[in-house]
């Protein structure tokens, strides 16, 4: 993990917001506002946070698929932020994405076998009975049943859709796959046999995961680093059992208690913060987390913490303790 | 809003501008102007008179020189005088507006108020007998000729009460004035309330299966309440924006049922302004017609405002 | 609860319509007056393809001898005050008014796709150009298009399809821009941007199939009206022209002279006019509910 | 019974004419409504149907008289005679009249269609203020009769002639109110008509109704007195009968003939025997039969008789090739004709029929291109806007072309010059014959109708040989008005001349 | 079991099927269960089982066309729904018996004020006046934690946040008090801090107003948290049923048994996460086209031959403990 395939930098991106028929913008969604990180080689980056704060976005901003407002993205050394479309097209065959909704990423007047195969179809690296056959290779590595390849996504269930979608994410054989919420829809069976299938191909391609996810088990479970996002931010990064087992921020540690154990017998939930998600539109003042964390100080209405180093490699962007977070 | 406002008469403006370019050049390319139709009329040509007659009128002029004059003379309130009836154009296309616009209003009011809640019925009892007798009917609105309807009122309603509808320039009373535009409206809205309630029926039932249809029945809603009030009111736009190309349209193109009803109103005068090329009339008409029809467009925009909170023009 | 029948529910709901005709027998009986549509629009494009083998008489001669003769077994549907054939003619009127219907509205109908689509799709200002054009074409009455259109170039057939079919390019553009703008902004569409796909094969293998449902109800809703905008244009002496019939034109003039003393010159192409748009309707409402997702299950 | 006073009579006008000035219009649209503003020096009976030399009436002229050469022709005017606005009628207005006509005025007429009509008329001279006397360049027995003409009203001097579109001022028993373009035309009674207790209607009001549909509907339901006249088809006046069977019909020839115009001056009409053989190859009567139901005439040039006074008899008529009774063998000749020129049942000729798009002028198109199926030509129909038609003949861009040609007085000077004379603007044909435009000035200036009858008998006869503009029928129309309606009279053998309606009344 | 006067809901036998053109099926079939006051049900299965459905059913409104209630009995408070006429069922509706719909954020009318919406269930069954009724409204918000409850009911849906307006759906539900909630995955879109936050909101509510609750929900963590009794769907059918505690000791249907397998867990401090997850292999039937026998046999570790030929009767493991297996006592040993 020691060259970066991917380096993110002060990525920020706006929205403007539209209304109307007109569609006439009416304000600003800052839906990431300065977000760093680095991704190696072989690695898996978990990126959690609440809804909304902005998840997708890093995502498809590091593809390119929006347009950063500002900030820098580097894959295998090359900044590909502002190359043109067409100076982009090779670079798509090295990254690739899972969405976040595989029935919509799925156009629904193809059948599966060719929205597989198309990813090579355009970069012309197969076709005929070649392509037929790495379809089928495809098909079968995810789990599907070449047959299946006839079908139209209306008829596979949200499992398959979703290795569907994994299956024309590898067809490439990309190194870098961002994997947006692939599982989120899934109940439990269904979404064991995804991430067993990512972990595998991992360890046999050596690919790398951006991996976002609201289930912080199973963020837990594939993740070699994990970041936490609040509100278009970066508000804590470090190695997975290093925030799992040292939470600095608050919010990432409202998060962790708020999960619900699957045991009866464990302790009863309670909410370890209140009031409501501010909004991307109007984001609050100083740190972004002030108007629900319990630990907020005057200066946090005002003064915008960064992200620092609060331990080997564990960074924080918190004002508690001289910017390291509160330790549990 | 204001800044949106402003915006948003700039483009009205580009529209019209474009409007009158293609208006005043279409004319121009097509064959023939009044000196020639004068003169065929007459069954002869003097080249010489014909000069004289062009020069008169002003068309022997580069066309750049025409438009300028037809332009400039727009924004200093000037609207030419008609070829034919030798009157100020505005004097001869101003009386005309009411009586298009009392027209066209009744048409819409009519085609709304049965079109709408036929188009609700229908879509709430969607393939039931009801709907199929519902859209077998409008069908049948939208498959009659105009000018077949008008004519079919008119012998129908000679044969049966010996009298028929015919245009009462100065109605005395109420109820009179109120005949002599009733009858042909409803000829007209009649397609247009076939029209809507098609649009109505399809919009009504893309949000009947919205969740929030369901959400409104689970609290106990009535069927009638969960209809009007709640899906209507979703359903509406698509309706509004018909409504509005409808109310455009009616501005200029009823020249079918005028023709019928003998009604001097827009759209005919608009045709026979074209027969005989009154380039003064024509484009001056078009104008007008254009200047409704991107207010129409403007109202709908509007009214989608008033319909959908969600739609706030701010800039 | 009322007791059911499954093997009769099956049936209904066409579990064992699985293949071939069945299935098309099931949906025909599932979307009737579609299907009556169908069946009405196909009887139609046939008459016209096989007119010379179907019409008994040519719709051109004239004959005095015979001039405004009833309904009969030699002429099913009388014949004019030129002792012309008027099923003959009916016959032959397909011809043309479908060319009108089919020609305009595809004409049109594709010129409108493609500038929706590129409009919606490039948006920027393609988009406002285009949107700007397309409010001119819009705030110029269809009649005074096909007014001037057939005063300058003559009213042929080409010409009064053309005429008709300009007012119609707006209309399906702004459908189709609508709709593209929408899916522009479509999971699937972006995943085709993902794995490197040109915008050009974007727009017409992702963004244009799914446009389709929306444009075939447009279209046959459109089929109809040119159909009848045909008619008025004939009725004002713009259609097209004598001697070839159309059925707007045979309407138009028989309507005024005719109604009483010889009414199956009105009858007759008035009931072929409205059944036409009427098939062309039906039809399309039935396309709409059969490509509506919702309604698929 | 009495005539009465008072009452509006109601019509409708089939459309707007372009203006309200008679001297510069060339359609009846124009002299319908407002012959009766004006009066003529002399006018036709106005209740004799047949025009004729012996049914000229003195009007603003009490009486005229002929030089002993037949070469200058004076008029005494009534005196005491005021124009709508007050100012006295004097020969100043005649002669300010006829130079218009004439194109020797300071003001111009826009378009002066009838100029032709004046040209054997040296000058218009004012002997005083109330005689005016023509000068002719030779005898022209004809000239009384375009005088006569619904087409020749007196306008005053005072008035310029644009003013004259808008807002003509006549002498006559109505005057002018107002003419909304497509939408109506009112003329009131004037009160100080010089013709004592005349007019007896209070006004005529024209409703514009350009569908002739709801026009007739009109009628029926009674909105209207009377229909436009010679509006009605022979198929519609059965319908209005059925409909109100009280109604009074009149059908009259209009003296409007349909013809054939042939572009002879190129290929392949330039050829004779393609010309001829297309001639012989009408079915006249088919075309009456179908289009008018047998009501409906065939001649020549001129008027048939009974109403036309110049046209040939029947027995002359039959002499010419393609108006005898068999047409079958008329038709065998004419393909052997067309043989001759290299055409025959494998080699059609195929040619363009234009015409314009109306209702009038393409139904007998239609059955034209049906007939010369029969002599191997494939005709196709080319229909021409309104606006295009007559420079399209004056290029003469066209093979064949169906026209209609209306004769305002019956009077062969009207009809030969204007159609048939080298160089002539109306001559579409290009038809030029020097021997027979001599002949054309021999009957004009024949004081004797028997003899002059002769001529232009063997003139039309020659015409029709020539296949110079083969006239396929003359049209009759029908005019219909309420029982209630009196004094009306439709002529017969012209519809430009009988609207002035000063003695029609309303008994009710 | 239970006392009968105890119950608030008695489902017997609910049978819906879906007419589609795909073909027809059962998407639930032949499910029963009960719900006692102030008790929480909740009801797992995989995606696609029927347990949307079946909450639809309970309410009756399953979309008809395509879906049709095909038999069985739905019983609240003594009162047979499915017998009910549909105006006596509208009384019921949102009164006795209300619904959080899975998708909170299209489940508002976008273009009604939220407290009008408000305003609107509790008119419909009170005979109050609109400002009594705004009173509640206000109150209703007030209690679902909505910070200035009076401005925001004057607002339009899309003018709160995805958390406000799944509260503000709560609020609506509850605001008449119904003797039975169904809460159909009220949380899944959210993160775990506002699901926390909901959840403990719906419970406080139903402690206070003794309603019985059926919650749907995917995340077996949530299900621990909150029921009392599960009850486990599978292909249309309910395949077990138990006490939270006894379902999560020892679950009886090799499927229940897969599932319980498959959740990863956050990693304590010390505890290796495991390299693997368990999954169960293969993929959920099409409803369509269900195999004649148990539909979890192609999948099912335990499958016997018996199983491919003969559905396996709901039967009693002890204390109430449900389960359609024929091997049901060997699934905990093999675990
Ligand atoms: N195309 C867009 N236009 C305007 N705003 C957008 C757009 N896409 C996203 N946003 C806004 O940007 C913010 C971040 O959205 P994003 O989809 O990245 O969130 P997320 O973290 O992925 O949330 P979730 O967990 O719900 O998927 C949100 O407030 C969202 O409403
Ligand atoms: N309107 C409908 N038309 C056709 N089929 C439907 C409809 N609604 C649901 N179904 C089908 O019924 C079955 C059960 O659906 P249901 O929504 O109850 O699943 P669920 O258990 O709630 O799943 P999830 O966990 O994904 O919400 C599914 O196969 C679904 O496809
Ligand atoms: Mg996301
Ligand atoms: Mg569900």
């Amino acid at each position: 993990m020691s060259e970066a395939l991917l380096e993110v930098t002060d990525l920020i991106k706006h929205y403007p917001v539209r209304a109307g028929v007109l569609r006439r913008q009416v304000g600003t969604v800052h839906a990431v506002d300065g977000v760093s990180f680095a991704l190696g080689v072989g690695e898996t980056l978990g990126l959690v946070g609440e809804s909304g704060c902005g998840k997708s976005t890093v995502a498809r901003s590091v593809l390119r698929l929006v347009e950063p407002t500002s900030g820098q993205i580097r894959l295998e050394g090359e900044d590909i932020t502002h190359l043109s479309k067409t100076a982009l097209r090779p670079h798509r065959r090295s990254m690739q994405i899972v969405f976040q909704d595989p029935f919509a990423s799925l156009n629904p007047r193809m059948t599966a076998g060719d929205i597989v195969g198309e990813p090579l179809a355009v970069h012309g690296l197969a076709t005929g009975k070649a392509l037929e056959a790495r379809v089928a290779r495809l098909f079968e590595q995810v789990g599907l049943r070449p047959d299946q390849m006839r079908n139209f996504p209306h008829q596979f269930s949200g499992g398959q859709r979703q290795r569907i979608c994994i299956a024309r994410a590898l067809a490439l054989e990309p190194r870098l796959i961002v994997c947006d919420e692939p599982v989120s829809a899934l109940d439990v069976s269904i979404q064991a046999q995804v991430i067993n299938l990512l972990i595998d191909l991992q360890r046999r391609h050596g690919f790398s995961y951006l991996f976002i996810a609201h289930d912080l088990a199973v963020v837990a479970h594939i993740s070699h680093r994990v970041a936490v996002m609040y509100l278009g931010r970066i508000v804590e990064i470090a190695d997975k059992d290093e925030l799992f087992r040292n939470p600095r921020h608050p919010y990432t540690q409202a998060l962790l208690a708020s999960v619900p154990i699957a045991n009866p017998l464990a302790k009863k939930l309670a909410p370890l913060v209140d009031g409501d998600v501010p909004s991307p539109v109007n984001p609050p003042s100083g740190c972004a987390f002030h108007t629900r964390c319990r630990f907020a100080m005057e200066r946090c209405k005002t003064e915008r913490p960064a992200l620092v180093e609060a331990a080997g490699g564990h960074r924080v962007a918190c004002l508690l303790n001289e910017g390291t977070g509160r330790p549990l | 809003m204001f800044a949106y406002l402003v915006r948003r008469l700039f483009l009205m403006l580009v529209t019209l501008f474009g409007i009158s370019i293609v208006i005043f050049f279409l004319l121009r390319v097509v064959p023939g102007n009044i000196v020639d139709i004068l003169f065929a009329a007459a069954g002869y040509v003097d080249p010489a008179d014909k000069a004289n007659l062009e020069k008169e009128l002003g068309i022997d002029e580069p066309l750049i020189v025409q438009y300028w004059h037809w332009i400039s003379g727009l924004l200093r309130g000037d609207f030419g005088y008609s070829y034919v009836s030798e009157k100020p154009a505005l004097q001869e296309i101003l009386p005309r507006i009411p009586i298009t616009a009392r027209l066209a209003g009744l048409a819409l009011l009519f085609s709304a108020s049965i079109g709408i809640p036929l188009g609700v019925i229908s879509a709430v009892k969607q393939g039931t007998r009801l709907d199929y007798a519902l859209r077998v009917v409008s069908l049948s609105g939208l498959s009659l000729p105009s000018f077949w309807l008008g004519l079919l009122i008119l012998t129908a309603s000679v044969a049966m009460f010996g009298q028929m509808p015919i245009f009462n320039p100065n109605p005395q009373t109420w109820l009179e004035a109120f005949a002599t535009y009733a009858v042909p409206a409803a000829a007209v809205g009649f397609r247009s309330a076939a029209l809507t309630m098609r649009i109505t029926r399809s919009s009504m039932l893309e949000v009947l299966r919205q969740d929030y249809i369901r959400t409104a029945r689970a609290k106990g809603a009535s069927d009638a309440a969960v209809n009007y009030h709640h899906a209507l009111k979703n359903a509406i736009l698509p309706v509004i924006t018909v409504i509005g190309i409808e109310a455009a349209f009616l501005i200029g193109g009823l020249i079918v049922t005028e023709t019928v009803f003998n009604i001097p109103g827009v759209a005919r005068f608009l045709v026979e302004a074209i027969r005989w090329r009154d380039y003064p009339i024509v484009q001056n008409l078009v104008m007008f017609i254009a200047v409704v029809v991107v207010f129409a467009n403007f109202t709908v925009d509007m009214l989608y405002a008033v319909f959908d909170p969600r739609i706030r023009y701010t800039d | 609860m009322a007791a059911i029948d499954f093997d009769v529910e099956l049936r209904r709901a066409g579990a064992h319509a699985t293949g071939g005709w069945r299935r098309v027998l099931f949906m025909a009986q599932r979307h009737v007056l579609g299907a009556a549509g169908l069946v009405i629009m196909t009887v139609f494009v046939l008459t016209a393809i096989f007119a010379d083998f179907i019409a008994r008489y040519d719709p051109l001669t004239v004959d005095s001898a015979r001039a405004l003769a009833r309904p009969s077994l030699a002429h099913w549907m009388g014949t004019d005050s030129f002792g012309r054939d008027v099923f003959s003619r009916i016959i032959h009127g397909a011809r043309i008014s479908l060319a009108v219907g089919l020609g305009s509205t595809a004409l049109g109908g594709s010129i409108g796709v493609i500038v929706g689509l590129t409009s919606g799709y490039l948006s920027g200002w393609v988009d406002l150009v285009f949107q700007r054009v397309s409010d001119v074409l819009q705030a110029l009455p269809l009649l005074v298009l096909a007014l001037v259109m057939t005063a300058a170039l003559g009213p042929s057939l080409p010409n009064v399809i053309i005429a008709i079919a300009i007012p119609l390019i707006p209309t399906v553009a702004r459908v189709i821009r609508a709709n593209t703008l929408a899916l522009r902004e479509q999971p699937f569409v972006e995943a085709a941007k993902s794995i490197g796909m040109s915008e050009m094969r974007i727009a017409l293998r992702h963004v244009l199939p799914n446009t389709l449902a929306p444009l075939i109800v447009l279209a046959t809703a459109q089929l109809g009206s040119t159909i009848l905008t045909e008619a008025s244009l004939s009725f004002l002496g713009l259609g097209i022209p004598e001697p070839y019939p159309s059925w707007g034109r045979m309407l138009s003039e028989s309507a005024a002279e005719y109604v009483r003393t010889a009414p199956w010159l009105v009858i007759f192409p008035g009931i072929a006019i409205s059944l036409a748009v009427f098939g062309a309707n039906l039809f399309g409402d039935a396309l709409r509910d059969i490509l509506d997702p919702r309604q698929r299950g | 019974g009495e005539p009465k006073q008072g009452g509006i009579l109601r019509m409708y006008h089939r459309d707007s004419p372009a203006n309200a000035s008679i001297l510069e219009g060339a359609t009846y649209s124009i002299n319908v409504p407002f012959m009766g503003v004006f009066n003529n020096l002399v006018i036709y009976d106005q209740h004799i149907a047949q025009n004729s030399p012996d049914t000229l009436r003195p009007e603003l002229a009490e009486s005229w008289s002929w030089s002993g050469d037949n070469k200058k022709l004076t008029f005494k005017l009534r005196q005491g005679i005021k124009w709508h606005d007050g100012k006295p009628f004097t020969s100043a207005d005649v002669k300010c009249t006829f130079d218009l006509l004439m194109g020797k005025s300071q003001q111009k007429l826009r378009q002066n269609p009838r100029k032709a009509w004046y040209n054997e008329v040296n000058d218009v001279t004012p002997n005083g203020d109330f005689e005016v006397s023509f000068d002719l360049k030779r005898p022209q027995p004809s000239l009384l009769a375009m005088l006569a003409s619904g087409y020749t009203p007196i306008y005053p001097c005072h008035v310029s002639p644009a003013d004259m579109r808008t807002h003509p001022v006549g002498t006559g028993p109505f005057k002018f109110v107002e003419f909304k373009a497509n939408e109506s035309i009112k003329l009131t009674r004037n009160p100080d008509y010089w013709k004592k207790g005349l007019p007896y209607l209070d006004g005529i009001e024209y409703t514009i109704i350009t569908n002739r549909s709801t026009a007739i509907l009109a009628f029926v339901a009674g909105k209207f007195d009377m229909t436009f006249p010679t509006h009605i088809t022979i198929p519609l006046l059965k319908d209005i009968k059925s409909q109100a069977p009280n109604a009074i019909c009149a059908v009259e020839p209009t003296n409007v003939s349909t013809n054939i115009i042939v572009n002879s001056t190129s290929a392949p009409f330039d050829n004779i025997d393609i010309r001829r053989a297309m001639a012989m190859a009408l079915d006249r009567k088919a075309f009456v039969d179908i289009l008018f139901e047998g009501q409906a005439d065939i001649g020549g040039t001129m008027l048939p008789p009974p109403q036309g006074i110049w046209g040939m008899p029947k027995d002359k008529l039959e002499t010419i090739p393609g108006y005898g009774p068999n047409v079958n063998a008329s038709r065998e000749e004419a393909r052997k004709l067309m043989q001759k020129a290299g055409y025959g049942p494998d080699k059609h000729l195929a040619v363009k029929v234009s015409t314009r798009n109306l209702a009038e002028y393409r139904d007998p198109a239609v059955i034209l291109i049906d007939q010369l199926k029969s002599i191997y030509i494939d005709g196709e129909l080319d229909v021409v806007e309104t606006a295009n038609w007559f420079p399209k003949v004056a290029r003469k861009d066209y093979m064949l072309g169906l026209n209609l040609t209306g004769n305002s007085v019956d009077d062969p000077d009207q009809s030969f010059y204007e159609n048939y004379s080298c160089g002539s603007e109306r001559n579409y044909t290009n038809y030029c014959n020097k021997e027979i435009e001599k002949l054309f000035d021999v009957q004009s200036q024949e004081i004797d109708v028997g003899k002059r009858k002769q001529l232009v008998w063997d003139i039309d006869k020659k015409l029709q040989e020539d296949v110079a503009r083969p006239i396929i029928f003359h049209a009759r129309a029908g005019t219909c008005w309420q029982p209630y309606v009196k004094g009306i009279t439709i002529m017969s053998n012209s519809s430009y001349n009988g609207f002035r309606y000063e003695d029609v009344w309303l008994d009710k | 079991m239970a006392d009968k006067s105890d119950l608030v809901l008695d489902v017997k036998n609910l049978k819906t099927v879906f007419f589609t053109n795909s073909g027809l099926f059962k998407a639930v079939d032949d499910v029963s269960f009960t719900v006692k006051r102030g008790e929480t049900l909740a009801i797992v299965g995989e995606s696609g089982c029927g347990k949307s459905v079946t909450a639809l059913s309970l309410m009756r409104l399953v979309p008809d066309p395509p879906g049709r209630i095909v038999g069985g009995s739905v019983t609240l408070e003594g009162t047979d729904l499915l017998a009910l006429d549909e105006a006596k069922m509208r009384a019921v509706r949102g009164n006795r018996i209300s619904m959080i719909f899975q998708e909170p954020m299209t489940s508002l009318n976008p273009v009604m004020r939220i407290g009008d919406q408000i305003v609107e269930a509790v008119r419909l069954h009170r005979n109050l006046s609109a400002k009594e009724a705004g009173d509640i409204a206000v109150e209703m918000l007030r209690l679902v934690r909505i910070p200035e409850p009076a401005r925001r009911a004057r607002e339009y849906p899309h003018q709160l946040s995805g958390g406000m307006r799944q509260r503000a759906m709560i609020a609506m539900a509850l605001a008449c008090r119904p003797a039975l909630l169904i809460a159909d995955e009220p949380t899944t879109a959210l993160d775990v801090t506002i699901q926390a936050q909901i959840l403990a909101l719906i419970l406080d509510l139903q402690k206070e107003l003794g309603t019985g609750l059926v919650l749907i929900t995917h995340d077996l963590g949530v299900v621990a948290q909150t029921a009392q009794r599960v009850i486990v769907m599978y292909a249309g059918r309910k395949v077990e049923e138990a006490s939270v505690e006894a379902l999560f000791a020892s679950p009886k249907h090799p499927y229940t048994r897969g599932l319980m397998a498959s959740i990863p867990a956050v990693p304590a401090s010390g505890v290796a996460a495991p390299p693997r997850l368990n999954e169960i292999p293969g993929t959920v039937p099409s409803l369509v086209r269900l195999p004649k026998g148990c539909a979890f046999a192609p999948r099912c570790p335990l499958a016997i031959k018996r199983c491919q030929d003969e559905y396996p009767p709901l039967a009693d493991w002890g204390g109430g403990h449900l389960a359609a297996c024929w091997r049901a006592e060997e699934v905990a040993e093999v675990a």
